[in-house]
């Protein structure tokens, strides 16, 4: 495991910015601002059978909000509510103890571990599935 | 492992030195306690090893220092038994924190509602009231004294009514050393629908405080007399009530966003922490309750009343003594003040330090309001820490003992 | 005696410390300073040698206490040229002074009066006075800022009304490292009968200021900026200015007399320091200013001129970056901003400081309306103090011609 | 010189309380109030032909306090302002240096020189000196 924050995958995964696009007011959206930094991620979400249908989000932010941000729009079409819970929780937990996420996580979670030695930065990474959970009508 | 007074007294550098060519006997903790090496080491090491801005800082120095900080919080909150590290507000001290509390809670109030002190208020627990009620047109009522120095709380029944929107007392006074019979505050002020407000600056030294067992809104202590930094204090809140207070101040660290035509805020407790806030002392508050929970708290409560039960026997053996507060152990802290006829409580304290290194305070103790009750200007006051001993007593007796036959 | 920054490296203990492993390349000086070995003593020989609560005390460690904070105050009054320590307020710090100002000469605005302000305000000289007007219906007037990030004076007479009261600016900016042209502020609000605050907090650290021959009325500092401890501050006022302000908070100390019905005050300064002053703190700013005073100014500015110098050089040579402020070397400091072109802050920051070893500081610097001026959520920044050497800025540049490789 | 601020001769001289009583109300009086430890003394002249011709005080305060109006009452009735003033400043100087008072000063400024090395008790023993100076309707 690389002890770099900005490894290329992550570069890369930033890059691609799977799910990126102007909310288009379709589906239901939510808007969380980073307190310490004034970033800000808005994620709108369409459901369908309980699952979700379709997902994009909007980041003004870091690198790792970017990177975090199209982790979400690569797995949440087709994923269930529980599914986003389950990976917003298995990121919580790498952060705070920095063991590697969750067996069952979506792999780039792991991408992510190098952060956990960084505090200030844990709500960069945070903040997608937060606004995610928000748009999902739980309690962030 | 039996506590040892002398064992303490070596973890504080400064009570080994001789001021004045003399051993020091440190008796005025009441207004300053000192600082164990614990303490002074953690606030250098954070000084030359992380020291730096908190909040936003990505680098190593800025990670160190908001992290050193937020622990802090945490301590304090594990210190007070608060439900969260969100509950504690650091403030430069007891009265700014009740300054901050008094306008922020301020903002609630209308002309005519009414706040609750106590004859034996510390300053601190008054003005900032009076600032309050000029600006608003509250109303103040005071809680009067008993002969023996305590919080006459038969008088509750009379002095809270409907209108009583806070009752603000001391939890130990900085004069008479009594304790105030919280739980009988509390439901007193319940049964009108008040909140309570504790000034803890005299509670804490003496150990951790459970707020939440308490049952009260508010809590107010200083560091420096709980042997941490000067500069850094506790305004503690439960959650919803420092949800409700608008910010007092304002600056960088406690906003939102901010525009110049509106500026939104931070939540609790960063809405009441604006600008750079006293680093490196949090760190040492925090420090100096991690030092005090480590003590032997049973042990050190024996220790003193133990010398408090020798420092009234002594003084009531002096003639011409006279003792401000109970007289007896019960529900109180080793803070003893006295009057000694015929001399004034600088020249007795002039006496005490210049030939027994005896450090007392004496004067009003900014409790202007309980010395009138009293019919004095003034007291002397000795006030106890664990590290103080038997010496410390003797020397304070045989000293008041001389000054009398010199100076009464 | 030729200025030599290493050696001045070797008086702080903190830069010969390898946080994560390497050199410590510490360019965040204009959020806090590090604290030279000076400093670090005078604070650490009070807490171990005279510490104890000031005023009011008689015995040696209390006479001790009260001539160190004294002599503390009469070190910041040489320091800023006062026309005497009576008219030195310790505070918290800067954000803390101008509250205080704000709250204090806030008593004596009418609704409709005017304060101005300029659009590159930290937040700190911002949101005080909005908290002011949302009490008192004033009106706040803002300067806006030129293209190279500074305070565009040209706008003084259109800004500038018969109801401008006060007129409070940065006198260096933290963002752009722009300073004000104290003079022309100072005859326009004249000519108009307004006072004038100036938010000192990124001046005070590259030298002693006049404060007479500046023409101002108020002046606010903090002191971890000027190489002293967290939780200090200065609010000077000339004499008569202050004399005019109530109390902002009460407390102990601040009092002429206290009684339920009707409470008296203290002269300024105490009149605007209640409770326990931050003691050992205001003795560290007073090690730390005289610290500053010993430095062959000269050498120092022209020191941090030339790396301010090479800094922009270097950046104008690195594709995708962008100078928020001043270009050149005319009035200005040695605070630098930038931003990097498909960069964020925090990713840059964040690169040079895990790879390189150099503290920067990214985001929006507490001026989120001089951000919005310029287009941008925030920037990165370094910012220069004496002990900064070319290591430490060709350290900076690598670092961001790496971040720019691999990030952008 | 006595090192000690409570030399016998001190005490004697405040218990010897010249010049104690309440002012009558005849001629100027003035209060001066020690911010520091709420200590009050209250002087009251008479004067006659630029002269003073009685002075009385009224000390709450401190045996230095008390001491130093002793002297005051000792040596005011017949003084002229100038000698007030005079003393005054012999004894701001002799507090601030440390130095023994001017040659020709009050006799028993000279008690007072262990104080000098007590800036919080200054004031007590100004008080009563300065209470004088306001009474005799200089700025103090
Ligand atoms: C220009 C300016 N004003 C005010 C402040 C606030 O100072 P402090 O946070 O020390 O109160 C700062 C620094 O943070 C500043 O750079
Ligand atoms: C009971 C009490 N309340 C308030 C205060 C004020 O505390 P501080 O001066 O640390 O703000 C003190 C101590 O001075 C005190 O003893």
């Amino acid at each position: 495991m690389s002890e770099e924050l900005y490894e290329d995958a992550i570069v890369a995964l930033a890059r691609a910015a799977h799910g990126a696009g102007k909310p288009a007011g379709e589906g239901n959206s939510a808007t969380i601002d980073n307190p310490l930094c004034g970033d800000r991620v808005t994620v709108e979400v369409t459901l369908a059978d309980g699952r979700i249908k379709a997902l994009s989000h909007n980041v003004k932010g870091c690198l790792l909000c970017k990177a975090s941000a199209s982790m979400l729009g690569l797995h949440a079409p087709g994923a269930s509510r529980d599914a986003i819970a389950a990976n917003a929780a298995a990121l919580d937990a790498m952060l705070k103890t920095g063991d590697a996420p969750a067996y069952g996580s979506w792999p780039e979670l792991a991408l992510f571990l190098p952060v956990s030695r960084h505090k200030s930065r844990f709500d960069c990474v945070r903040l997608p599935l937060q606004a995610a959970a928000k748009a999902l009508g739980e309690t962030p | 492992m039996r506590f040892d007074p002398d064992k303490l007294r070596s973890e504080f550098p400064i009570l080994s030195t001789h001021p004045g060519g003399r051993p020091l006997h440190y008796l005025d903790n009441a207004a300053t306690a000192q600082l164990p090496r614990a303490v002074l080491d953690a606030v250098s090491r954070h000084e030359t090893e992380s020291r730096a801005n908190v909040a936003r800082g990505v680098h190593i120095l800025a990670e160190r220092a908001s992290m050193a900080y937020e622990d802090a919080r945490g301590a304090m909150a594990r210190y007070l038994n608060a439900a969260s590290p969100d509950e504690i507000a650091f403030t430069q001290g007891t009265t700014a924190a009740i300054n901050i509390a008094a306008q922020g809670l301020g903002a609630g109030f209308k002309p005519g509602d009414e706040v609750v002190l106590s004859e034996l208020e510390h300053h601190s627990n008054i003005v900032p009231w009076q600032l309050l009620r000029d600006r608003t047109g509250i109303v103040l009522r005071v809680l009067p004294v008993t002969d023996d120095g305590r919080i006459d709380l038969s008088a509750l029944d009379r002095v809270l009514t409907k209108r009583c929107k806070l009752v603000a007392l001391a939890h130990a006074s900085n004069v008479t050393g009594a304790v105030t019979d919280v739980a009988r505050v509390v439901e007193a002020a319940r049964a009108v629908g008040a909140r309570v407000l504790l000034d803890g600056a005299q509670a804490v030294p003496h150990g951790p405080i459970d707020v939440q067992a308490l049952g009260i809104d508010l809590y107010a202590l200083s560091g420096h007399k709980m042997f941490a930094p000067n500069g850094i204090g506790v305004l503690w809140g439960r959650q919803e009530v420092l949800a409700q207070m608008p910010p007092v101040f304002g600056g960088g660290g406690m906003i939102r966003h901010v525009t110049f035509d509106a500026t939104t805020y931070a939540d609790p407790p960063k809405r009441f922490e604006p600008g750079t806030p006293p680093i490196a002392q949090a760190v040492g508050l925090g420090a100096a309750a991690r030092w005090i929970e480590a003590l032997d708290r049973e042990s050190v409560v024996a220790h003193e009343l133990r010398l408090t039960g020798r420092m009234l026997n002594g003084l009531a053996g002096i003639a011409g003594t006279r003792i401000i507060g109970p007289t007896g152990l019960q529900a109180r802290r080793g803070v003893v003040s006295f009057a000694l006829e015929g001399v004034h409580p600088h020249d007795l304290c002039q006496w005490v330090n210049d030939r027994f290194g005896v450090a007392l305070r004496g004067g009003h103790h900014c409790a202007e309001p309980l010395m009138r009750r009293f019919g004095l200007d003034g007291t002397s006051r000795a006030s106890l820490a664990p590290y103080n001993t038997d010496a410390d007593i003797d020397a304070l007796l045989e000293g008041v003992a001389d000054a009398r036959r010199h100076l009464a």
